[in-house]
C-alpha cells in the first residue's frame, strides 16, 4: 500500500492533468459514482453527518492498529470527495490520521469547492475522521 | 416586421443596454460568459450605484443629525432624501412612517420584538405561512416563546398556492397580528396579499408584509394595500447590502416601545429617566449604514427611471420560457406552479442531487441556488430535500435560458450515469 | 538637523502620503480647505476601501454561506476571511468568536438581550460608568428592565476620571456584567480598563469594553486585556458605515440565545422546533453586509500596513499641541483632562454658545462636533449643555491645528461682541 | 407696516448683497445681537421648544385679532433665526401665518443651515407659530 504523502501526491498528479474546474469536476463525479456503496445498515442517525445540502454517512472501524473508513452520501459529488479522502486516510495510524494536514486539498487547486464548509460535509466530514483517530 | 416584433426587438436592444450598466454581468467565470440566474438571492448593482458609494465617501462622508459642519449637513441632507424617495416608492403617506434597518430580517425582527412587547400576550395568535423564509418564521417563534403566544400557520396546496379557506378560519379575536410574504422565494408563489389585507381588517388584525421578494418585480403601493408593516431589502433591489427598509403605519409605531437603545433614538438620556424620539428615529439607534442608504437611493432612482411594467413582462417571459423548456427534460419536476408566479423557478431532478446539479451548473458558469432557500417547510410539505432554483431579473436574456436549459440537460446526463 | 527633527521631518512626510489617500481631505469647503476635525464621530476613508467596495460590487457580489456557485464561494471565502482578521487585528483565539454586526451600538444590544436572557435576573447588577455613550448605557437601561436588574454608575472626578474605589465597593454577588467605555468619546479619557477586568475577574464577573473610541487608535488585544465582549465600529477606523464586531469570548457565546431569528442563524427550522448554529453564526441573522464587511477587511489592511505606534505619538503631539494652544485663549475652559486621554479635546468658551461657535468654524471649512456628544450625563456632571470638541486622527497635521485655534479666536471675538 | 411678502422679498434682497455663508452667518449672528431680550417671565419650561442643542422660549400673543411672537435663545444665531421669523410673521393675521410657506429661508440659500431640524430648533418653532395661529 502507498504511504499517505505518496497518496497525496498521486491525486495531486491525477489533477494535474485537467485544466479546468469543469474537467475536475467531471473526474470527481466519477470517482463518486465508482465508490463502493456503504452497507445499509450504517445508513442510519448516529452515522450521520448532516451538511447543509447533503447527507453524509459515516462508517470508522479499527483493525490491526490501522483505522478504515466507508462512506456514502446523497451527493455524488460527496461520494467523491470521500473517494479522495478514503484513498489518503483510509488503512492509517492513528497518528498518521492526527498529523496530516490534507495538503492535497489546496494541491489540486480546489479548496473553494472543496470547502463550502456550510454547504456540504467535507469540513465536518474530516473532523469526524480526525476525533476518530483521537480516542 | 410585425408591431410584436418591432417590440420585442426594442425590448432587446433595452435590456442591452441595462446590460451595460452591470459591471459584474461583463464577466467571466471559469472562461464562460457568467449566466447570473441567482437573483432572489441578491440582485447585481449598476454602476450608478457603486458611484453613488465611491462618491458619498469622496464627498460628504460624515456622522449625521447632529453635526453642524458642512459634510454633516450634506449627509445627513441625503440620508432624509432618501427617506422620502422610499415614501414615494412604496407610496407611503409620510417619510416618517419609513424605518431604515439593516434588511427584512431586521425589520421582521423589530416588528417581532416591539409590536410583541406593545400588543401580544398570553395565548394571543401570530399568523404566518407555511411558505414563508426563515426570517419570518424564526422572529415569531422567538416572540411567541417570549410573550408565550401561538404561532398559527397557514397551510399551502400542491401548486404552492395558500389555502385561503384555511386562513378565514384561523382568524379570531385572539389574532394579534398576520405576517405574510408577498412572493414565496422557493416557490415564486405570488399571494392574495390584498385579500388577506381586507380580511384581517374586517377585524381590526394588522398585517406585515414581506417583500423582500416583490420590491424588485412589482410595484409596492402600501397606501393601496392599506398594509400596516412592510419589510424589504435593498441589496434584492439593486441597492448595496446592509440596508433595508421597514415601512409601518405611524398609528402603531408611536405605540410600539424602542427595538435597540443607542445614540440618536433619544430624547434625552440620564441614569433616571430616558425618553426616547418619535418614530422613526426612535428605531434607529446608533450610527446608521449612512453610505449603503444614500447608495440604496440612487438604486431606487435607477429603478425608477425604467419602464417597469415592460421589464416585469420580460421577465414573465424569461418565466413561461424557462418552464418550458425545463419541463421538456425528462424526469424535471417543477416545484410551485401557482396560478400567479414570479420569475422565480424551483424544480427537482429525479435521481439527481440538487447540489451536485448545481455544481455542475456553476463549471459551465451558470449560477444558481441549490437546497432548501432558507423555506425548511416548504421542502418538508413537498418531501423533498430542496429544489434547484433559477430566478430571473430583468437583465437576464432569453439567449440564457437556452444556455442554461442545454447545460442542465448536459448535466442530468452526466450525473444519471452509473 | 538633530535626529528629533529628522523623525519629525519623516513623520510629517509620511502624514502627507497617507492624506493623499483620503480624497474627502482634498477637498475645499465653501472654498477652504477642509479641515476635519470629527473623527470621533467617523473617520474618512482611504481608497483602498472604497476600492475594495466597487471591486466587490463589480466581481464577486453574492448572497453567501450555501451558494454552490463560483460568485458565492468568493464572496463566501472574502467574507469569512475578514473574520480572520479581526480575529488577528484584536489578538482573539479563534474567528469564531467574531461576531459580524451593524457597529457598536448593535454589539452592546446584542449582548444586553441575549446575556441579559441567559444570566440576568430579578435583582441582579450591572455596572457602567458615569461617561458612556448613550449606546451603552440605553441598552443595559432596556434590558434591566425587562429582567427587573439595577444599572449601578461608576462615578468620575472633576477631570473626567473613573472614581476606582467606588467601582471596588460596587462589586458584589448581584453584580452580572460591567461594560465600560475604553476610551470616552466626550471627555477623551482612557480608563484602566486592564484593572477593572481583573477585579471583576476575581469575582468571576465578566466585562464587556465599548471600544468604539480605541480600536482606531489603541492596539486592541482582547487576549492580554482578557475582557470577555468587546464591541467596535468599522466607520470609526476607516471602514464603511453598516459594519461593527462583536468579539465574544466562546464560553459565554455558547451559552446565549439567538439575539434576531432568521436566514443562516440556524441549524433547522420546522413549525415545531428550530434548532440554532453554534456562534459567530447563531447572531448573524439573515443577509449580512457582506460588501461593508469586506471592506472593512480592506481598511484592517490599510491599517495594518502604517507604523501606528509613531501614528499614535502623532496624534498624542496634536492633542497636546492644541490643548495648549486652545488654553491661551481667554474663557476657554477644557472638558475632561484625565492624566491618560486619547486625541479628543472638549471644551467650552465662556459666554458663547458651543453650537454658535461650532457653526463659525464650519464657515472656516473646519468640521468638529458640538452638543452632548450622545453622553449627556457627562454634560449633566459638569452642569453645561455640551462642548465643543476637535478629535485628532493621525492625517490630521499641526498646520490644521493652527488654523483651527486662530479660527476659534475670531469666532469667540464675533460672538463675544454684543 | 410691510406686507409679510415685502418683509420677505426685503430679507431676500438683503442677503443677495452677501455672497458666502462666513458672511451670511455673520449678518444672522449680528440680527441675533440685536434682537431685543425677551421678558425673564417667558423663560420656562411652558414657553421652551427644546431643541438638540439650543433652547428657545418663544412667547406669542394676540392683539386686535394679529398675532405678535417675542423669543429669545441661548444661541445667538437662533436668535438671528428669530429675528427673522419675526420679521415676517410678528403682527400678522391668523390666515397669513398659516398660508404661507415661508420661502425666504430656500431663497437666501441657507436652507441645509437653517434647517438643521435636529439640531436646532427652527423646524419646531415654526411649528409652535403656525400651531398658535390655528386656534
Ligand atoms: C464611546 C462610543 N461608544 C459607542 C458608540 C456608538 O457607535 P456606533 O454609533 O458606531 O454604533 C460611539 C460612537 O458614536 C462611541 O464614541
Ligand atoms: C421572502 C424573503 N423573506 C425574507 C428574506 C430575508 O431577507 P434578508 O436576508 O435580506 O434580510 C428573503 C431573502 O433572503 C426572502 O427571499
Amino acid at each position: 500500500m502507498k504511504t499517505l504523502a505518496e497518496a497525496e501526491q498521486e491525486i495531486i498528479n491525477d489533477f494535474a492533468l485537467f485544466d479546468t474546474w469543469d474537467e475536475k469536476y467531471q473526474y470527481i463525479i466519477e470517482l463518486g459514482q465508482q465508490l463502493p456503496p456503504l452497507d445499509d445498515k450504517f445508513k442510519n442517525e448516529e452515522h450521520k453527518i448532516k451538511g447543509c445540502q447533503s447527507s453524509v454517512w459515516l462508517h470508522c472501524y479499527r483493525d490491526n492498529s490501522k483505522i478504515y473508513f466507508r462512506a456514502d452520501s446523497d451527493s455524488t459529488f460527496v461520494k467523491g470527495e470521500i473517494a479522495l479522502l478514503i484513498k489518503v486516510l483510509s488503512g492509517r495510524t492513528p497518528d498518521e490520521i492526527k498529523n496530516t494536514s490534507l495538503h492535497f486539498i489546496d494541491a489540486i487547486g480546489l479548496r473553494q469547492h472543496l470547502s463550502m464548509t456550510r454547504a456540504n460535509g467535507l469540513a465536518s466530514m474530516i473532523k469526524k475522521m480526525k476525533e476518530y483517530a483521537e480516542v | 416586421m410585425t408591431a410584436e416584433k418591432v417590440k420585442q426587438v426594442s425590448m432587446n436592444s433595452e435590456i442591452i443596454r441595462i446590460r451595460n450598466d452591470f459591471p459584474i454581468l461583463q464577466q467571466n467565470v471559469y472562461g464562460k460568459p457568467l449566466i447570473y440566474f441567482d437573483n432572489a438571492a441578491t440582485s447585481q448593482k449598476p454602476r450608478q450605484v457603486l458611484q453613488a458609494l465611491s462618491e458619498y465617501y469622496s464627498k460628504q462622508n460624515a456622522n449625521i443629525h447632529r453635526g453642524v459642519h458642512y459634510l454633516s449637513q450634506q449627509a445627513s441632507e441625503m440620508y432624509e432624501q432618501v427617506r422620502v424617495k422610499v415614501r414615494d416608492f412604496i407610496h407611503a403617506r409620510s417619510e416618517h412612517e419609513i424605518i431604515f434597518t439593516r434588511g427584512t430580517t431586521e425589520s421582521i425582527n423589530l416588528v417581532a420584538h416591539s409590536f410583541g412587547n406593545a400588543f401580544v400576550n398570553k395565548g394571543d395568535e401570530i399568523i404566518i405561512t407555511a411558505m414563508e423564509h426563515h426570517s419570518n418564521i424564526v422572529p415569531w417563534q422567538l416572540m411567541c416563546e417570549t410573550r408565550k403566544a401561538v404561532l398559527k400557520v397557514i397551510p399551502i396546496n400542491d401548486n404552492g398556492e395558500l389555502l385561503m379557506e384555511s386562513f378565514n378560519q384561523m382568524l379570531s379575536e385572539r389574532t394579534k397580528l398576520i405576517s405574510v410574504v408577498h412572493i414565496s422565494n422557493s416557490l415564486g408563489t405570488i399571494n392574495p396579499v390584498k385579500q388577506i389585507i381586507e380580511a384581517a381588517h374586517q377585524r381590526s388584525i394588522p398585517v406585515m408584509i414581506d417583500a423582500a421578494q416583490s420590491a424588485i418585480h412589482e410595484e409596492i403601493n402600501v397606501a393601496q394595500l392599506d398594509c400596516d408593516f412592510l419589510a424589504m431589502s435593498s441589496h434584492k433591489m439593486l441597492g448595496p447590502t446592509g440596508a433595508g427598509v421597514l415601512y409601518g403605519k405611524m398609528e402603531l409605531l408611536e405605540k410600539m416601545p424602542p427595538y435597540q437603545g443607542g445614540g440618536d433614538m433619544i430624547q434625552s438620556v440620564s441614569f433616571n429617566e430616558t425618553t426616547y424620539q418619535n418614530p422613526p428615529f426612535r428605531f434607529e439607534a446608533g450610527t446608521q449604514n449612512i453610505a449603503d442608504v444614500i447608495a440604496f437611493g440612487a438604486a431606487l432612482d435607477y429603478l425608477n427611471a425604467l419602464d417597469r411594467k415592460d421589464l416585469l413582462r420580460h421577465e414573465q417571459q424569461l418565466l413561461q420560457y424557462a418552464a418550458e423548456q425545463v419541463q421538456k427534460i425528462d424526469g424535471i419536476r417543477i416545484i410551485g406552479t401557482a396560478k400567479e408566479k414570479a420569475s422565480i423557478l424551483s424544480f427537482i431532478a429525479e435521481g439527481v442531487n440538487a447540489m451536485d446539479l448545481g455544481m455542475y451548473l456553476d463549471t459551465q458558469g451558470i449560477a444558481v441556488r441549490t437546497g432548501h432557500h432558507c423555506t425548511e417547510p416548504v421542502m418538508d410539505f413537498f418531501k423533498i430535500p430542496g429544489t434547484i432554483r433559477a430566478s430571473f431579473l430583468f437583465y437576464n436574456t432569453i439567449n440564457e435560458v437556452d444556455a442554461f436549459v442545454s447545460a442542465l440537460e448536459k448535466g442530468i446526463t452526466l450525473l444519471n450515469k452509473k
